[in-house]
């Protein structure tokens, strides 16, 4: 007899996070017979944790950090992928400024105090010799929104964004540059060959243990999803403005600079581990407060 | 007067104090059915509060007031006591609803309207009245007011001497077909001396009775030129004490008081 | 005479609209940059092609129905609360520091609560009713309390019933202080309701709206936007100005 | 006698803030997770982590610093602006779309411009503002609308120099009035001051703080500064309740 | 008196209407320096109109008053108008503060308080007061003003007799020993006749002035059984149109008038 109907339900982080499931928010591709899946998206991280923490979502696309704190929680999910590897940009005015040395003495304009930007650039500058503190100053904002708006109107010189407000701010503002890459110093620095695992797909964990083949599946097709956006930024830009509230130039010229690449946790451990521990190391709360344990991760 | 008239409530050694301040030091007495009696007393000795504990709407401190059980008061305060935001009519309607079935209502207040003069003012509100129509209209209120007892704070001041006039006729007529229970506070010797049938003179405080005085006339025959009336308002004007000249107003220029 | 204030009014009125236009305007100006302050032409612009689509009126119904509903229900509520606490001084002291607790709870808590409790939709209610709730229910208690004793006094001597002394004596007593209530309580509710819905992000709604214009970066929708909500607020101001008015110039 | 009454209000008061306390368990008990909303003792354990902190006090302070320099100013502009519309009609007609633009604004449209024009430390005391004076100026201005037209005309017959009538009969008059606008006032401004330094991220700034804490979903230190600004409220209120009944119980 | 006496002020044709409603209908009187004018009139006819057009505090329709240009008026409104949130002492400091020197104000309400048998009340709030105690502080108030014109409506009202005769005494020496021109409202004909120089009726309304009557006999010499007083009296009642008996209340019970 026929399987019993499954119904999933993904929810997705508006913005870059979920840019890698755009393709199957728009067409909806069969896992198996017995599955009908509900895509939805989500504009506020309040709203996200409200789906996870209800049980409502069986995968969902959010920040690492993010999943791992949930996880310290005590909420029964598994890190399962991670969808995109750091979409941060360092911005502005002066092409003098080439290396993270060059911000010596200088106004930054950074959002979210003590988020994994600010650590990041906090890393980097300390890997530089540079005192954050002291050393430059640093101005913040709430949200990149602002920071990007202030930026096209040129009231900042210097700023670190996200795509897709990098884009954003090139595209409305000429005189803007993307001056430095988040992706390409972490690689610098810790000397790995990836680049931070910024974002990932967590599900639910009984549904990984009840149905591992489905869970497998999707994985599979959303790895494919991701690599046609890759390849059809074009495609992709409308349903980005379609579903994630990118709009669509922005998301066609952004795509290249989200670094996505869907790897299934279990290959990159020590991407992750690395990261997450340089997290912790700056303050413990950005991970839940401690490191998560090995059932945090997908399991072959 | 029958001497021994029924009675309609009474007071016991009724007490009250404000704070520190001792107003009422004890008073008795009985209040006659049916009949009119009058309070006269010195400023700020406590007729007010005497009123006010009758109505019930301040508390003795000791002592007791008997034969109150479920009866309604009618109560002209010495200030107007209207409300602005609504027409003549409307405050005396405001008492009257709970009391009379709505079609009563229009008629009654009409005809009290018209007795005291005020029917050309039904629909204006108190702030656009004079002093003294305000006072009209507070007693109108009092007197349309379906009530056993009557109790009145200096119910005929600021009225100009005809008006006053009328206006006691109008009242002893009223009274005269549905008779009530007055009790009513005056300074005016002369006006007790016509209207009631019994006064009552209050000392200074602490409060208590002065004397009680009956009057020895049936109302209608009463006229200023009888002599037992002048005895009487002499006796009572000599038991106000002025500061100044204790042998009292009983003094060169009294006969103006 | 009575027709000429209201053309002096009229009048006033439009002059002092066009004088908040001319001060925006100017601000616009010095401020120099559309995508931070985006002046009246831009913003009435962007306005226009917002009415024409049908939309519109959908978003601007959703959100009406909101603060309506919400400044409706905690009007309500605190006219009774007020009341109570006003006649009451025991229940007066148990029931302020509740309500110092509501008015004074940061947004993003209750948010927090909000979203899971409630859909998306009634957030922006629920919201709107913490604000506007203790801004009646004080007013209205502060007006009870200080309401002429010596009229009490008469109505309970004549035996008027206590609901009609609560309708007919208190109300009206108080009803400068249900003015100011109402005004600054419907001037809120919009403002929060708003900021509620783009908390919340409802399928319809001004504020959600709003939120979609600026992460867009298409800020003179946005102004226009606000420019809807504070019409709203200037439309409702001005019934309930008229109505108060009318009720209390017959007597004053 | 006077202590009794004291006594028993202390007592309410208590009881009405453990009220406050087992409602919030309940609801907690129901809810279940502390990561939606943590009870009283998960909160008040994070309180107690809190206060030990030297930066507890620091973050406290300003956001005491910003509330009161916001609420100051607003009432204060207030009072002058709501006696000039209380006693001028025009000017009240002329004035009174500013404030319902100002108090129906939504504050997404400003937080950019206040983050453009002020340092962050100032952007709350600048939004507070805007959400108290209007409050101020409307209870004000009703409140001289109904002061008794007969007081006032004795004052002028005796030629009282007009600041002294402001100052001795204007103010007494309104005083509940005042009283409220103050309650409401204050207890809004510890909100919206909380609420623009989430929006402003200051470098200290309770606001912020929370901030910090929810994007970590560190809910029980969410709630525990929910509770502080609640105390703060409570604080407050209670001073200026003391204030008011002294000036008023008096002629009472 | 002296019939020529020095004019304070003066009404001409003064007309004034509230909305529809025509109160006074072109007044116009002298009013002689340092005398005490009366002003007696029906209920409603307009006097406290009259009064408050002399303050300034009401704008005339028509007509003109001269003689007022910086001149300070002391006003006894009808209703005492006192600050509920001013104890007795405060409330008159307050209309006093702008016009002595601060050590003055102190003595000078002091000894008006103790005219008036208010000092034991001095600290004392207005609701804590009594009707007539209340009206006793609105008169220290216009008395301790220093102002060359008095304005009283209903001074004496609801005061005790004696209290009454006291104040009348007080107020008379008060004048004698600093005259000041005094315009003042009564319902009371026989206080008039004790107290005015000049006795002005109005009519009912559209108001006119109905007759002056100067008083015949110095103000010291007045006494009741004066033939000429009476004479007056009589003359002024029967002035008093009474709705029921237009005869006037110069019928039978007139006598307690
Ligand atoms: N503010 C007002 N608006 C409209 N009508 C008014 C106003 N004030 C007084 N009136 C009317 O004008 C007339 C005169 O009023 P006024 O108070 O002067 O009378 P009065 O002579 O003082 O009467 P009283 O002896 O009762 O004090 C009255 O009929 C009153 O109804
Ligand atoms: N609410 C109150 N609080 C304190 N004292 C009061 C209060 N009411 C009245 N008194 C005092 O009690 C005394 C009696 O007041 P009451 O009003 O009964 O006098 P009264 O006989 O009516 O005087 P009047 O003839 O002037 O109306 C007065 O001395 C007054 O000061
Ligand atoms: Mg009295
Ligand atoms: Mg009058």
């Amino acid at each position: 007899e026929a399987p019993a109907r499954v119904e999933l339900n993904v929810v997705a982080l508006a913005g870059p996070t979920g840019l890698s499931l755009v393709q199957m928010m728009e067409e909806k591709p069969e896992l198996a017979p017995e599955v009908t899946v509900h895509y939805s998206v989500v504009r506020t991280p309040e709203q996200m944790t409200a789906r996870i923490v209800s049980g409502e979502a069986d995968f969902a696309a959010i920040p690492t950090n993010l999943a791992a704190v949930l996880y310290r929680r005590g909420i029964p999910i598994r890190l399962a992928a991670i969808t995109n590897w750091g979409v941060m940009y360092l911005v502005g005015k002066d092409p003098a400024v080439t290396g993270w040395e060059d911000l010596k003495g200088r106004e930054l304009a950074v959002t979210g105090r003590g988020t994994t930007p600010d650590i990041l650039l906090r890393y980097f500058l300390q890997a530089k010799g540079l005192d954050p503190d002291k050393d430059l100053t640093l101005r913040y904002y709430a949200a990149p929104v602002e920071l990007a708006q202030l930026v096209i109107a040129g009231k900042v010189d210097l700023a670190t964004l996200p795509e897709p407000w990098v884009t954003e701010a090139v595209q409305k503002n000429p005189e803007m540059k993307i001056l430095l890459d988040y992706q390409e110093e972490w690689k610098a620095a810790t000397g790995s060959s990836k680049s931070y695992p910024q974002s990932c797909l967590v599900v639910r964990a009984e549904l990984a243990e009840k149905n591992p083949g489905l869970v497998r599946e999707f994985l599979v097709r959303a790895a494919a999803a991701t690599e046609w956006v890759n390849k059809y930024p074009d495609a992709a830009a409308p349903l980005a403005e379609k579903y994630l509230f990118i709009s669509a130039e922005a998301a066609r010229g952004s795509v290249p600079r989200c670094n996505l690449q869907l790897l299934p946790a279990w290959e990159i451990r020590e991407e992750i581990d690395q990261y997450l521990q340089k997290l912790y190391d700056f303050n413990p709360e950005t991970v839940g407060g401690e490191l998560p344990d090995a059932d945090f991760y997908l399991q072959k | 007067m029958e001497i021994k008239a029924e009675i309609e409530f009474s007071l016991h050694k009724v007490t009250k104090s404000y704070g520190a301040l001792k107003v009422l030091n004890g008073i008795s007495l009985d209040v006659a059915k049916n009949q009119i009696t009058a309070i006269l007393g010195p400023s700020g000795c406590g007729k007010t509060t005497l009123l006010s504990l009758v109505a019930g709407s301040r508390q003795p401190d000791g002592g007791e007031i008997r034969g109150l059980e479920n009866k309604n008061c009618s109560f002209l305060f010495q200030e107007p006591r209207l409300l602005d935001w609504l027409t003549v009519t409307q405050n005396i309607a405001f008492v009257l609803k709970d009391k009379l079935p709505a079609e009563e209502i229009e008629p009654k207040i009409e005809s009290f309207l018209k007795k005291t003069g005020l029917f050309a003012y039904r629909n204006s509100y108190p702030r656009r009245l004079s002093g003294g129509q305000r006072q009209l209209v507070a007693m109108a209120r009092a007197l349309a007011y379906p009530s056993r007892i009557l109790l009145m704070d200096e119910p005929f001041k600021s009225l100009d001497p005809a008006l006053k006039f009328d206006l006691i006729q109008h009242f002893l007529r009223l009274w005269t077909a549905e008779p009530r229970t007055v009790l009513y506070v005056t300074h005016e010797i002369k006006e007790a001396l016509l209207l009631a049938d019994e006064i009552y003179i209050l000392s200074q405080k602490p409060t208590v009775i002065r004397s009680r005085h009956p009057l020895p006339i049936p109302r209608s025959q009463r006229r200023y030129d009888d002599c037992s009336l002048q005895a009487l308002e002499k006796r009572i004007a000599g038991e106000f004490r002025s500061q100044d000249n204790p042998a009292g107003p009983a003094g060169k220029t009294f006969n103006f008081y | 005479m009575r027709i000429s204030i209201y053309k002096n009014n009229f009048l006033l009125l439009a002059s002092s609209l066009l004088g908040v236009i001319l001060l925006w305007s100017a601000v616009a100006a010095v401020t120099g940059k559309e995508i931070i302050l985006p002046g009246p032409a831009a913003t009435f612009g962007a306005l226009l092609t917002l009415i024409v689509s049908a939309d519109f009126w959908c978003h601007l119904g959703a959100t009406l129905l909101r603060g309506a509903a919400g400044f409706t229900l905690s009007y309500l509520a605190g006219l009774a609360a007020g009341v109570i606490c006003g006649l009451n001084p025991y229940f007066n002291t148990a029931f302020r520091p509740l309500l110092v607790t509501i008015r004074s709870t940061p947004s993003m808590s209750l948010i927090l609560l909000a979203l899971i409790w409630f859909r998306a939709d009634f957030v922006a209610v629920f919201v709107t009713f913490l604000v506007v709730f203790p801004l009646v229910t004080q007013n209205v208690a502060d007006g009870i309390k200080n309401i002429d004793p010596n009229l009490v006094e008469m109505a309970r001597v004549y035996r008027v019933k206590p609901f009609r002394i609560y309708k007919e004596l208190y109300v009206p007593a108080i009803l400068p202080y249900l003015a100011a209530a109402a005004a600054n309580g419907l001037g809120l509710a919009w403002k929060v309701t708003v900021a509620a819905e783009v908390m919340a992000v409802p399928a319809r709604g001004i504020g959600a709206e709003m939120d979609k214009a600026r992460i867009f970066l298409q800020i003179p929708e946005v102004f226009a936007w606000t420019v809807v909500v504070v019409l709203l607020g200037l439309f409702f101001d001005r019934a309930l100005e008229a109505i108060v008015e009318k009720r209390i110039l017959a007597w004053k």
